[in-house]
């Protein structure tokens, strides 16, 4: 994984990936899983992320939206890594993201292909972007528990 | 220590006003406070280094300016110990009041409510909800007071009953300067179920505001009354009571956005309530104004300007023909008349020697029957005034009279 | 004869960004203005030498700021060719929108009334209307635009009828720039007896204004967009309809007297309208900001600004990955996208080489379905800038791509 | 006259006289009299003068209400003066006494005891109290020319 991280053009190339082919870019029409529209803080991205979970697994994350690179690429990755993993897995995974982020110590195995963002903290106004699937997710997480 | 010949080092017009002859003696803080070079230089260091629009971090200065704002949002949240996202820059306390009037009290006030507020209320505490009454039906009640216009616990109490839904009162009166107990006060409102909006605007900047302690629903106040530029002040308001808020302002930077048929989708608390572009370069002020307010401490402060209050009182109290209204309000405002002479020709006089003192009925307009006068004379101390200041204007009102205050237009 | 490099040097703020490595080259200025030194100086004039509150003559000092500040109602007055008591001074083009949209509009308009504007306002001239139509049952309609977010008088007179009551319209939109004939708007609405409002927060700063000429009911702008502080923004209305208006905000100030049982005397206009301690330093580097613009006068701020426009445009419409959406509007607004990359990564990529515009909806965001996207970039002009500026501009836009805006991030 | 205007002493004693003696200080319930409120412009003085104009005289004039000693001096004064006045005799003196204190020449016959307030031009933030009552008059020839 280090060697990886190392290689900016790698990286890049996941981001482009993700951007390019957003994975699980779609809504769906259900009633059972819970859904977050990060729309009430910033004016210009606008994502709609979708979870369901059930038995403590997220088994499926989707989303659709308006949004730059960044927030695309990052959503698109937080879709892949969490879908399958249990709620204290994903809170966990969610967790070291941050960390990563904010520039601080994390776990690199756990954030797969997300490593793409490990320098994104540098870019402080980009932070917002590279978080907002997560916060999603955070919030779709959170309704279910509250639902419990 | 407290170095007041120090302090005034800090404030340019001080050191101007002590050159000027006759010397300068601004005793009209209540109305608004003198600025000290940090909160200038903070002003000016955003016209010429940041100068751009904040709330958007389309480039790095913006993203700059905008972490700048809402670092003040901290600031003012850890001056008034509350959480930032309660913190809503405004216009000044009065679109401070007219917010939580309009967007709260219009929202939930039904028809035989009651809004209980003093006579001593500033007309920006009071006008606002005069509307609320009107547009809901809800009835306005006014506390008792005593004659030095001191609402006391008893009177509280005997006051409140059911139907009161909400209490708005200044901490500190702009007139009388008398102090109310709010956190008392707010437990007994909360007890009624009903919540408790305070007009802080002469409170804050004097002494120690803590509102999750005292548990206050509401609280407005101005910046310029504490040092920072005009045209900020802030509402603080619990954060689910912000989120059942309707905004007042509405426009740019309110919504996340919004369709031709109408449907908007309104940020979340504090942005949803700041449309427009704000005061930047005032809310950047006002940051710079807390620092040196914090950094001199609420304990010094207090202490100077009661200090200097009561020694002026004692000196005033032996001259015959002043009449002095608040004796013993625990605050730097002084209410005074002089017996004869109407409160505009004292001001004129003063004015004529240098000392600057507000004349009339202070925007305060149902305070006449308590105190059994239509206008005041007030000067109202900050903690950069002397003793020496307190000497001139003791002295001037020394052999004040009426020729003398006539004579001035000759 | 126009001097730029002369100009700039009056700009604390241009001087630096000179010198920054790279050169900071401001583009963003439909979103807020640079300041001259004599904008900050009248600024800190104000907090050196009079500092005091205004409206009150009790003391030379409030009697002189008071003056001062009244004689800035007199510089906007000739500014926009009006009578002094129908400048209502706000705390910025939001508030003064809201200030007719509340105080005017929801006092007159019945049900099946209807409101008139196009798909391009701005969120501060949309969402106060949304309200008004909420409150009284009025209804929104939207006049039709050509793909340049063009208004033709002919899709004009199709879109008025006899139920329009209000026309609420942006002289120069914020996004396309494009400019509306008000002067024969205005002629086609009043002969409907419907009456007009203009937000003119992008047009007073860059084209000569005429309200009296016009026959304009309302005219809305803001100070920040043409050099002044944030912070205060100025309402005109026909003086009659100032007289018919309620206030918006409330407070002291703004009325004469009150009393216990809810009867407020009101000041006469503008008055009325000015509750609460307003932006006083604002509205005094308001004044130093009309006299700079006026000195440099609107013919030479126009031909400069539009030349820029021009050539920059001819520039961009070279290369195939840049689609323009405003080619033909004649005013300094650029909006346009770099065909598959978000306008924020480009706005982004633009920053990192110093070149500042803004990306998103702008807050008009009715505006997708006219032109076909969600967002533009855009770059805005001032009287400041240069070619050599546009230049920096234009190479950045040359070989942007997607790969090198996502490499910023590592 | 000149002589008058050059002893303060004198001038004192008229505005004092008026302020601690004003004269017509009373209001009237009579519907013949025009009225004029000076409220809506300061929140200081609150001066209600009535006018009673007939035969395009000025028949009476009296005021009530709360003012400093320059405005009931000066309104005090203003109300003697132009009782029994034509309404072109009263615009005229009127016109003088606004010369007066803007401090340019006027006639000094004309105005009286109100040459008494000849210096309150200097005093620019005391031209209000001195012009109230006169403003207020105004206000009242005004309405019963409309009326007309
Ligand atoms: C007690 C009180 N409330 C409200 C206000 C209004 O403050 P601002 O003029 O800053 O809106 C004032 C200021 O005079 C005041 O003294
Ligand atoms: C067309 C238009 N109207 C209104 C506004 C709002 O101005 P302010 O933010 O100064 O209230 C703006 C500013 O962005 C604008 O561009």
């Amino acid at each position: 994984m280090s060697d990886l991280l190392k290689d900016p053009l790698i990286l890049r190339q996941i981001i482009m990936d993700h951007y390019e082919y957003p994975r699980n870019h779609h809504l769906v029409e259900d009633e059972t899983y819970h859904k977050a529209h990060m729309a009430s803080e910033s004016c210009i991205d606008d994502i709609t992320v979708m979870a369901k979970i059930e038995n403590n697994v997220i088994q499926d994350v989707c989303f659709d939206g308006i949004a730059c690179t960044i927030s695309t690429a990052s959503t698109s990755i937080m879709s892949e890594l969490l879908i399958g993993k249990t709620l204290e897995e994903a809170t966990e995974i969610i967790s070291e993201y941050y960390k990563m982020v904010e520039l601080l110590p994390y776990d690199e195995e756990m954030l797969q292909e997300a490593v793409a963002f490990h320098q994104v903290g540098k870019q402080a106004n980009r932070i917002k972007c590279a978080t907002i699937g997560f916060k999603a997710i955070e919030t779709c997480i959170k309704e279910h528990k509250h639902d419990q | 220590m407290f170095e007041v010949g120090k302090i005034r080092q800090d404030f340019p017009f001080l050191m101007k006003a002590e050159q000027a002859d006759p010397q300068l003696v601004y005793l009209d803080n209540a109305a608004t406070t003198l600025k000290p070079q940090s909160v200038i230089d903070a002003v000016v260091r955003y016209y010429t280094e940041s100068s751009v629009n904040i709330h958007r971090g389309d480039y790095a200065l913006s993203y700059e300016v905008s972490n700048a704002y809402e670092g003040v949002r901290k600031t003012v949240a850890k001056f008034i110990q509350c959480e930032p996202n309660e913190v809503v820059f405004t216009s000044g306390a009065s679109a401070a009041l007219n917010l939580v009037a309009y967007g709260y009290a219009e929202k939930v006030l039904k028809q035989e409510d009651v809004i209980l507020m003093s006579e001593a209320e500033h007309a920006s505490n009071v006008l606002p909800w005069f509307r609320v009454a009107e547009k809901t039906g809800a009835k306005i009640e006014y506390l008792p007071l005593d004659e030095e216009g001191v609402l006391t616990l008893e009177g509280f109490k005997e006051a409140l009953h059911d139907k009161v839904k909400i209490v708005t009162l200044a901490h500190i009166s702009n007139v009388l300067g008398a102090v109310v107990p709010i956190k008392e006060i707010t437990a007994l409102t909360h007890q009624k179920g009903a919540i408790i909006v305070v007009d802080g605007a002469q409170s804050v900047p004097h002494t120690k505001t803590f509102v999750k302690d005292w548990d206050v629903d509401f609280l407005a106040f101005a910046g310029h009354k504490m040092l920072s530029p005009t045209g900020v002040g802030v509402l603080y308001g619990k954060f689910e009571l912000l989120q059942q808020m309707d905004p007042f302002l509405l426009g740019g930077g309110s919504n996340a956005r919004f369709d031709k048929n109408g449907h908007v989708v309104l940020k979340n608390p504090p942005f949803k309530f700041e449309a427009g572009t704000p005061a930047i370069e005032g809310v950047l002020g006002l940051d710079a104004a807390i620092c040196y307010i914090e950094a001199l401490g609420f304990e010094a402060i207090e202490q100077h300007e009661l200090e200097l209050k009561h020694y002026t009182v004692e000196k005033l109290k032996q001259f015959k023909h002043i009449k002095l209204y608040n004796e013993k309000s625990q605050s730097g405002i002084i209410a005074f008349n002089v017996i004869g002479i109407p409160t505009q020709d004292v001001a004129a006089y003063l004015s004529s020697l240098g000392v600057m003192v507000r004349a009339g009925n202070h925007c305060a307009k149902l305070l006449s029957e308590i105190i059994h006068t239509q206008e005041t004379v007030r000067a109202s101390i900050n903690f950069y005034n002397t003793k020496a200041e307190m000497d001139i204007f003791i002295d001037a009102l020394k052999d004040i009279t009426l020729e003398k205050c006539i004579d001035l237009i000759f």
